[in-house]
Parts: structure tokens; sequence; C-alpha cells
């Protein structure tokens, strides 16, 4: 479903992506895990269109998506739940989510339908819908990323780091909210630095090291390989 | 040397430190690491009087330095670096060491012109950028940079010196230079060092002493081996596997 | 005493609300794509000579002209922010604002080559009838440009506030990134903020320049004071500009009545280097970015 | 050693050339000279707030008008000679400089340059109301010239000349000396890197209001000049028009270098001198010019020289320093 080969990334000077290859089949649940500063944030935004590409490709039901503005890949079924949530602070929890479907061209009513989903899904976010999403708290905000991101109907999703700075009950409630995504259809895209809870939800993994793919695998074999240990410690 | 005591920081009613006691011996390479939003450069920044501490006091040699000005400490013999490196990018190298000899007037006023340049091309050569002498500084590739930030941060002559990840961006090879002139920093030039690093293999060979954080606290601090063997960094790391 | 304080709020309403249209435009550019330009003023002195030049040129109905200068000097907006700003999107701040100085400059002597210094009025089709409210009168024209504005600000408020177009704008102004990744089109989005904030300018040019006089370097002032309006309110906050506004109208109209009225330009200054000094964020902008 | 013989060489014969000019050149031509003297004092003076130390100030050309409504005042009204009244106006700038300074330069970037702009515009508008200090919108008429000395008779434009030359030549030398100095490096530290510049012990602070003070003296100096050459001054000579030409001139000659001011200066007055069919759209030119050099020019006509001449000269180094476009340009090609 989605295809990565040999992609290179700048940011200036410092090429921060190297040579990553890596594929995402439909239906799969695929992590990727790696330390601080190893380049997980940044291989998101490339392949959503924020970051262009200094090289290499990124395929997307098998078109060529690396040169496409980010409103182009939106609409080709990419679902991104940016690191650090992103809500939108001063609109409300309902405008939130509608502007989760900016993109679809359906009815009011088809999209109407789908928050009312949203809502038994997060039955959190239908008490604070007309609250505005800058004063919740950060697990609110992350389930409500997650509602805007399910709201445009992709068919990938990418989450970034859905636990950081989240209480730890709130993050077991998430990841189990990815896993049931998942057994729904949905193919995920997951980058987390909590490599332990990842690999336990996921199929596949790939452990990002400064910018490289270090080890990649199935999660149950990886889950307890030492060297997932060594590259994210050093020891 | 340095004594860290009770060191918290709010931002709008968020907690980035919280409580953070810790003190550095001299002539140690101390190593400060911690996942993504530990607080690591609030912290420097509270050290260095960037900005300062909502609670808590800094002292160094003895002497409280919380409440000064930056360029004040440096003539204390206190200096940094700054993340994502830092130099004064349209100077050429060597003028960029010699405006790090700014403060060198009020240390040390005995010291001659001829002195100073001869110091400023000893520096140029101990950090390894003497060939791009006259190179502009925004030229120069991200490694020599590097180099070239530490080079104007010793020109100040300081006694203990802070790194705000000095590693990042950079090639195995790249690092691997840079951990052995860090160490030549402490042998050679005695300075005592503290770092934010997030390449563990670097921090863990350099360092004589580390401090974890996490969410603002600390949660550990001792020698490299103490802390490859405590649990509750392995977990701040890799994550419990309890919350899948 | 009392007559004339009551004329003076009335003029101060007029006054405000013109302004009022001008700074709502400046901080629109500016929350959304942090873009500080300097040019407003010429944009709403070309609103005034593209209205002038229909209304007593070609005998154009008012109405239709002023509407015909909104777009026409919306899609100069457009094509300024495409071919100046963009390119210079990323770089640093004081780019755009050297940029925006540069563009004003250049457009207001520009006007003055083709067109002269020669004071011109825009014919309005109003009668001279003038209503009297408690004391203090106003004319049917300045009854109309101040329901024409007012109704200008509510379909702006409306579309900011109720359509998909404007929560995109609100979106893209609280979270670039977030909104790029919900699939809003941002360059074009920002094209659309700078059409839609040079045709409000154009539309105060218009009504101004039907108020009193049309001449090239009418902007100059105005396109200062909606930055001075901007900054007061608190930059970007289209509630701010508002209440900034009417603050630097009122406070305007009160100079000229309790001092004089030449000291009326040095308000907006001193106002602002108060607000400034005492609060640097102005009156409405919060702890924000 | 050699490159700067050459220098000193040049800089003596260029020299040697303005001092024999008036027996040369047609009178009219030197009044354009003396204009450009007077300008490149002031240009040099802003260059020092906006090329060296980083920090757009629009507060210039107010504090030009201080300096020549100083020095008018003194000399019309208070019967002053111009050698004593040219000392006081520049003192006179400076101290409003500093009073200025002390809240304005809290402020960066675009800040800065809105409430300099607005001290500019208060300065205009304090001039243009208080009519009877300043003769307001009429302006101040027979400003006297400077008395005779050393033979020189400066109602002659040609005796004004050598006035207006050793000032212009003795700022810049000024300014070049104190770049060179202890505190020019400090200034230059905080224009490239503010924060870092405190962690080297620069009183960043101190060095700035220095520098704005500094500056503001310096441009009442030129406006000194400026109102007893032109025997008469209005505020309409220190608009926001004027502003953006000086800095203009700064700019597209190359700020934060010597020369390129000079250049810059030079440059705008001449072109619609030399040009006299564009000469009436001087602001149209000037405003356009502006965005040009902002979008395609930032270095100005000096860093276009500069990038010609390292292009020619250093083709081998270059190879030798990866810079990141290259890197990126390597790291797209094996790719493709």
């Amino acid at each position: 479903m989605l295809k990565i080969e040999n992609l290179q990334v700048h940011y200036d000077k410092v090429q921060v992506i190297h040579d990553v290859s890596l594929e995402v089949n439909e239906g799969e649940i695929v992590t990727l895990i790696g330390s601080n500063g190893a380049g997980k944030t940044t291989l998101l935004r490339t392949i959503s269109g924020i970051k262009r590409a200094s090289g290499g490709s990124i395929t997307f039901m098998g078109e060529p998506i690396h040169q496409m503005t980010s409103h182009k890949i939106v609409e080709m079924g990419i679902g991104h739940v940016p690191e650090g949530r992103h809500v939108f602070p001063d609109m409300s929890v309902y405008e939130n989510l509608q502007m989760g479907a900016f993109r679809r061209k359906d009815s009011q009513a088809a999209i109407k339908k789908d928050l009312e989903h949203i809502f038994d899904l997060f039955p959190r976010l239908k008490e604070r819908s007309q609250q505005m999403a800058g004063t919740m708290s950060g697990g609110e905000q992350q389930m409500l990323a997650i509602g805007r991101a399910i709201m445009a109907k992709p068919k990938l999703f990418l989450f970034d780091e859905p636990s950081l700075g989240i209480a730890p009950i709130i993050v077991a409630e998430i990841f189990k909210m990815i896993k049931k995504m998942n057994e729904e259809g949905s193919t995920i895209l997951l980058v987390e630095q909590n490599a332990n809870a990842a690999l336990k939800i996921s199929d596949r993994a790939y452990i990002l090291e400064t910018g490289k793919i270090g080890l990649e695998g199935q999660s149950s074999d990886l889950l307890n390989d030492d060297r997932v240990r060594k590259i994210y410690l050093g020891f | 040397m340095l004594e860290v005591k009770g060191i918290s920081r709010f931002f709008k009613g968020l907690v980035a430190l919280d409580d953070v006691t810790f003190t550095v011996k001299q002539g140690d390479i101390l190593g400060i690491i911690g996942p993504n939003g530990a607080g690591k450069s609030t912290l420097f920044n509270c050290i260095t009087c960037f900005f300062p501490p909502s609670k808590g006091e800094v002292y160094f040699e003895g002497k409280k330095i919380t409440g000064l000005n930056p360029f004040q400490i440096t003539e204390l013999g206190l200096t940094r670096t700054f993340q994502h490196t830092q130099v004064f990018p349209k100077l050429s190298v060597y003028e960029n060491i010699t405006t790090g000899q700014y403060v060198m007037k009020r240390k040390d006023p005995s010291r001659t012109k001829r002195q100073l340049e001869q110091k400023a091309h000893e520096i140029m050569e101990f950090v390894g950028v003497s060939e791009y002498k006259d190179t502009t500084a925004e030229n120069l590739s991200l490694g020599y940079q590097t180099r070239l930030a530490i080079g104007i941060a010793l020109a100040t002559e300081p006694k203990l010196f802070l790194l705000d990840e000095p590693a990042a961006g950079m090639n195995p090879e790249e690092t691997k230079q840079l951990v052995h002139l860090l160490r030549e920093i402490r042998t050679k030039l005695g300075v005592t060092i503290i770092l934010i690093e997030h390449d563990m293999k670097a921090v863990m060979g350099l360092c004589d002493k580390i401090v974890v954080l996490e969410y603002g606290k600390k949660i550990a601090e001792g020698t490299p081996q103490e802390i490859q063997e405590n649990p509750r960094v392995i977990e701040a790391y890799l994550g419990s596997e309890a919350l899948a | 005493m009392g007559d004339q304080i009551i004329q003076s709020i009335l003029d101060g309403l007029v006054s405000g609300s013109i302004y009022g249209l001008m700074a709502i435009g400046f901080t629109l550019v500016f929350g959304i794509m942090h873009v500080i330009n300097l040019a407003h003023g010429e944009l709403y002195m070309l609103g005034a000579f593209t209205t002038f030049i229909m209304v007593g040129v070609y005998q154009i109905n008012f109405f239709v002209a002023i509407l015909a200068a909104m777009l026409i000097v919306g899609g100069l907006g457009f094509l300024i922010e495409r071919y100046i700003f963009r390119p210079l999107r990323n770089t640093a701040m004081l780019n755009t604002l050297l940029a925006s100085i540069g563009l004003s400059i250049f457009i207001s002597n520009l006007v003055l080559k083709i067109a002269g210094t020669g004071m011109r009025s825009i014919p309005t089709p109003f009668s001279d009838k003038s209503f009297t409210i408690i004391g203090a009168t106003i004319s049917t024209h300045r009854l109309m440009v101040l329901l024409l504005t007012a109704l200008l600000v509510a379909v702006l408020f409306w579309v900011i506030k109720f359509t998909k177009f404007g929560r995109s704008l609100r979106a893209t102004s609280q979270d670039q990134d977030a909104s790029a990744l919900m699939g809003v089109n941002i360059n074009l989005t920002y094209g659309l903020v700078f059409a839609i904030s040079a045709g409000m300018a154009a539309m105060a040019g218009g009504l101004i320049g039907s108020l009193y006089v049309v001449d090239p370097t009418m902007g100059l002032g105005p396109g200062l004071k909606a930055f001075i309006i901007v900054i007061l309110g608190g930059m970007g906050s289209v509630v701010g500009a508002i209440v900034g506004a009417f603050v630097m109208g009122y406070a305007e109209t009160f100079t000229s009545l309790f001092w004089a009225a030449s000291y009326q330009d040095l308000v907006g200054y001193i106002l602002l280097i108060l607000v400034l000094l005492l609060k640097p964020n102005g009156l409405f902008g919060g702890a924000k970015r | 050693m050699n490159n700067n013989r050459m220098k000193i060489g040049t800089i003596i014969a260029v020299l040697v050339v303005l001092s024999v000019l008036p027996f040369l050149l047609d009178s009219y031509l030197i009044h354009i000279l003396n204009q450009i003297g007077i300008w490149v004092i002031l240009t040099a003076s802003l260059n020092l707030m906006v090329g060296y130390t980083g920090q757009l100030s629009f507060a210039h050309v107010g504090l030009f008008a201080v300096g020549a409504y100083t020095s008018a005042i003194l000399t019309t009204s208070a019967g002053f000679s111009f050698w004593t009244s040219f000392p006081i106006a520049a003192i006179v700038a400076g101290v409003l400089g500093f009073i200025i300074g002390l809240p304005v330069l809290r402020f960066k970037t675009h800040f800065f340059a809105i409430v300099t702009l607005g001290f500019g515009e208060i300065i205009r508008l304090t001039i243009y109301n208080w009519r009877d200090l300043t003769g307001g919108p009429n302006g101040i008429y027979n400003i006297p010239f400077p008395t005779n000395i050393l033979g020189l008779d400066f109602a002659l434009r040609e005796h004004f000349y050598y006035l207006i030359l050793i000032s212009a030549v003795l700022v810049v030398l000024f300014v070049k000396l104190l770049i060179g100095s202890r505190t020019g490096k400090a200034m230059i530290a905080i224009r490239e890197n503010e924060n870092f510049a405190l962690f080297v012990g620069i009183n960043t602070w101190k060095v700035k209001i220095f520098a704005f003070t500094l500056s503001a003296a310096l441009a009442g100096f030129a406006g000194s000049l400026y109102a007893s050459y032109n025997s008469y001054i209005s505020p309409y000579s220190f608009t926001v028009s004027e502003s953006v030409s000086i800095l203009l001139m700064v700019i597209i000659g190359g700020m934060g270098t010597i020369i390129g001011p000079i250049l810059g200066t030079t440059f705008l007055i001449f072109l619609p001198e030399l040009l006299r069919s564009v000469s009436e759209w001087r602001m149209v030119i000037y405003g356009g010019l502006l965005v040009l050099t902002i979008m395609f020019m930032r270095d100005g006509i000096l860093g276009l020289i500069k990038s010609f001449v390292r292009k020619k000269k250093h083709h081998s180094e270059k190879n030798l320093l990866s810079t990141g476009k290259e890197e990126a340009a390597i790291a797209g090609s094996e790719r493709n």
C-alpha cells in the first residue's frame, strides 16, 4: 500500500533521513521505533508532503506521491495524527472534527453521521463538543486528533508518538483504540518512542537509528531482542 | 564546582522542571539524558542564566550565579553552546574565534594583542578548523560548524562548558571525532563539561556521571554502568510493556 | 460643548468603522501569513482611484463601482501575494516588511506620476439630507458609509465563523501544519486571504474617497494607522482590530475637539508607544505564539 | 601586505581626485556631490545600526531632522555661530537617541522597526506642530552659512564642498575604526547571533544602546550640515519617504560594509540626475528597487560584485567544503 524507497531528507545542511526503505501492506500495523532525534517525525512529515524529500521515492496505492502537495496527499487517503496532537486550539471540538472532513466531498448528512460515530468512539469528546480544544488535557487532545483524522476516512493512518506527554492510563486506552481501528480494517503506520508498547500491538517493526533503518522484522521477534535495547541505549 | 539546588521551572502552569538537584565535580564530564520533552534544554537555560528558574538556585565555585546575566557568568568562567550549532554565520572562522575572545579583556587585561592572536590560532588548531581560517562560517559543513562553536566557547577560556546536543545531525564518524575532541578538552585544557546528548554510545563512552530526566524530574543519577543497569531508566526509554 | 461632544461621538464612529475595515484586512494577513503588509494603505488608495475612475469618468453606479473596485484590487492583492510575498515566505520577517514598504512607495509614487496631485472626489448618489440625533447631525452619505461598513464586517464575521472556508482560515492561522494535514491548500488560502484583505482596503478607500478626496498619497497615513491599530488590538486578532480601530478613531476625534486638529496624527503614535511599553502583546493579544 | 598597500594607494588616489574636483566640475555637479556627501554621513550612521548591529531603524531621518533643526534654531534665533551649533546638534540628537533607545531597544525585528518609525513620525509631527520654535510647515529660512575660516567662503558651493568632504571622510573613517574596535566586534556579534553573543561575555544591552546613541549623534551631525548647506529646512524634507530612501541606499550598496552605503548613496543620488528623463520617477524607481533588492539581491551591489569575483577566484576551494545545497544535490542525483 505504502512503499518508501531509498528516501533521503535534509534540513538545511543536515541530512536526517539516510536511504530509508520501508513498506506497509494493507491491513497491517507497522511500527517505526527509535530514540529521540532518529528522524521518525521527519519521515512521517515527508510522507504527508509537509517536508520535501531530497531523494528517493514514496509510492502510495501504486502512485508516486513524493512530489505532491499535502492537500493532494490527503485526498489520496493518508491521514496523519501529528506529534504533539496539533489540534486547533481556539476552535471547538466540533469544529476540529469538521476540519477533519475538509477534503471530503460527500453530503453534510454523511459527514454528520461520521461525527456521531466519532462521538460513539470517544464519549468524552461528545461531552466537550463545544469546548475549545486548547483548553483540554493532553489525552483528550490526542483523542480529538485521532477522531479528526478518522473524519477524513483515510486508507492509511500515520500516528506520530501518540503516547508523548500523556498520562499512562490514557496511553493504554489510546493504544487499545489503535489496535481496535486496525481490527476494523484500517492500515496503520505507528511511530513510537515507547518501543515495548508499540511492538506489542504491531505486526511488523522497523527500528530507525540516526536516520537509517537499523533493524527490521516481526514485532513479536523484536520484543525480546536485545539489539533493540542496544540501538536505543547503546549498551 | 557546580551545585544545582532544587531547580524548578514553570511555563504557564506546566512544570518543565521539577526540583532538580545535582552537583558536578571539577574535571568531570557530566551527561544529561532523557526522552523528548524531559526538560533538558530548560535545565541548561536555567543553569546558564539564559532565563531564571522559577525556584531554586545554582552555585558555581561556591558563588551563587542565579540572577546574574549571561555575560557576567561568562566572565566567571562558564559558557555554553546552543542546540543546532550556533556560530556567527557571516564572519570568517578566525573572526568567530576572536569574537569569542571578547571577554578576555575583562578577564585578563594583561594579555597583549599578539598573545590573543597566538591563542586564537592555537584554538583553531585544537578544534581542527585552522585550514578554513578565512572561510565564512556559514559555508562550513555541520561538523566543522560544531567544532567552530566549541572553539568560540573555548576562546572565552571557560572552567565549565555546557554543550547542548553537539552531535545532533552528525554521522557516526563525525560523532567519534567529536567525542575525541571533548575528551581532549577535559584532559588537555582541564575544562569541566556538561552535555546534553541523544547519542547514547557517545554519552556512555564519554561521561563520568549521568543525570537522567523524565517529565522534568531527575529519575536517576550515577555512573554509566549504574545508569545502564537501572530499570527505571530503561523503562523511561523503551516504555513499559504494561501499557499495551 | 455638549453638542460638540455628541457630534464627536458620531464622527468617531464613522472614522472608527473605516479604520476597522482597514485594520481587519491588515490583521487577517498578519494572523494567517505572518506578513506585515505596509502597502495596505496603497491598496486602499487604489480602491479609491478605481472607484473614482468608474464613477467619475465612466458614470457607473456608485455601489457597482465599489464592488468592482473590491474585485479588481482583490485580484491585484492575489498577484502581489503570489509574486512578491510567496517567494519571501520562510525568510526573515523583516524581508517581507521591507518589500512591502518598497511596494508602498512604488505604488503611491507611480499613481502620483500618472495621475498628478490634483484632488478628486467621488460623486455619490446620496441626497444632501441630514439626520439629527440628539443634537448631532449625520448626513445620509455618512450614514450609508457606516451601514455599508457594518454590513461588510458582519458578512466577514459570518464567513469566518460559519462557513467551511472561514473554518479553514481560522485553522490555518492557528496551526498551519495541521491545516495542511487536513488537506487545506495553503498556497491558495494565502492568496485568497491577501485578496480579501486587499478587497476590504479597496472598499474603505472607495467610501473614504467619496466622503473626502482621492489623491495618490492618501494611503500612507491609513496604512501606517492600520498597523498601529493592529498592534494596539493585538497582532492577528480580528476583534482586537475592531476595538483598536475605535480606540484610534475616538482618540483622534477627541484630540481634535479638545486640542487641535493638527495634533490628531500624533495621537496614534503616542498610543502605539504607550501600549507597547505597558502591554507588549496589545490589548487583546493573549500569550499565544 | 601588497594587497593592503594597493588599498591605501587607491584610497589616497580617490581622495586626491575628490579634492581637486571643484576645479574641474561645474557648480551644479558640485552641488550634487555636496548632497551625496551629506547623505553619506547619514547612511554611515544608519549603517551602524542596520548593517552592523542588525537593528532596522526608521528613526534616523527623525534624528537627522533634530540635528538640522537644532542647528537651524541656534544659528537663526539664538545667534550662535555654525561652529558652536554643529557639535551641539550632534549632542542633542545623541541624547534624544539615548532616550528613545532605552524603551525601543527592548523590541526586536519588526517591532523595533515599527516603534522607531513611530518615534520618527512623532519627531516630524512635533516639528510640524511646534510653530513657535520650528516655524511649523513653513520651515526655517535664511539659515546662515558657516562663518569663514581658513580663507574658505562657505557661501560658495565649491568651498562648502571641502567642509562636507572632510566631514564625510572623518565620519566614514570613524565608523571604520569603531567597527575594527572591540565594541565594533561586539556590535557585529549581536547582529550575527544575539544569544550566543551573551555567552562570549558581551553585554548586549549596553552595546546596543551605545550604538544607537552614537548613530543618532552622527545623524544629528549630518542634519546640522544639511541645514546650513541648504539654508532652508521644512518638515517635508524628513518624511517616511526619506527614511525609505536612506534605507535603500544602505541596503542596495551592501549593508554592513564601509563602502556599500557610499556606493548606494552615490548610485541612488546620481541615477535620477544622469537620466534626466527618469528623474521625476525617482521615488517610483526607489520603491521598485527596494522590492527587487530584497527579492533578488540581499547582499547589495557589493555582494553581487563579491560573489562574481569569488566565483572566479575560489573555484578550487569550494569543492573542499560541502554545503547543504550540494549535499542535497548529491543525495538527489544518487537516486535519479
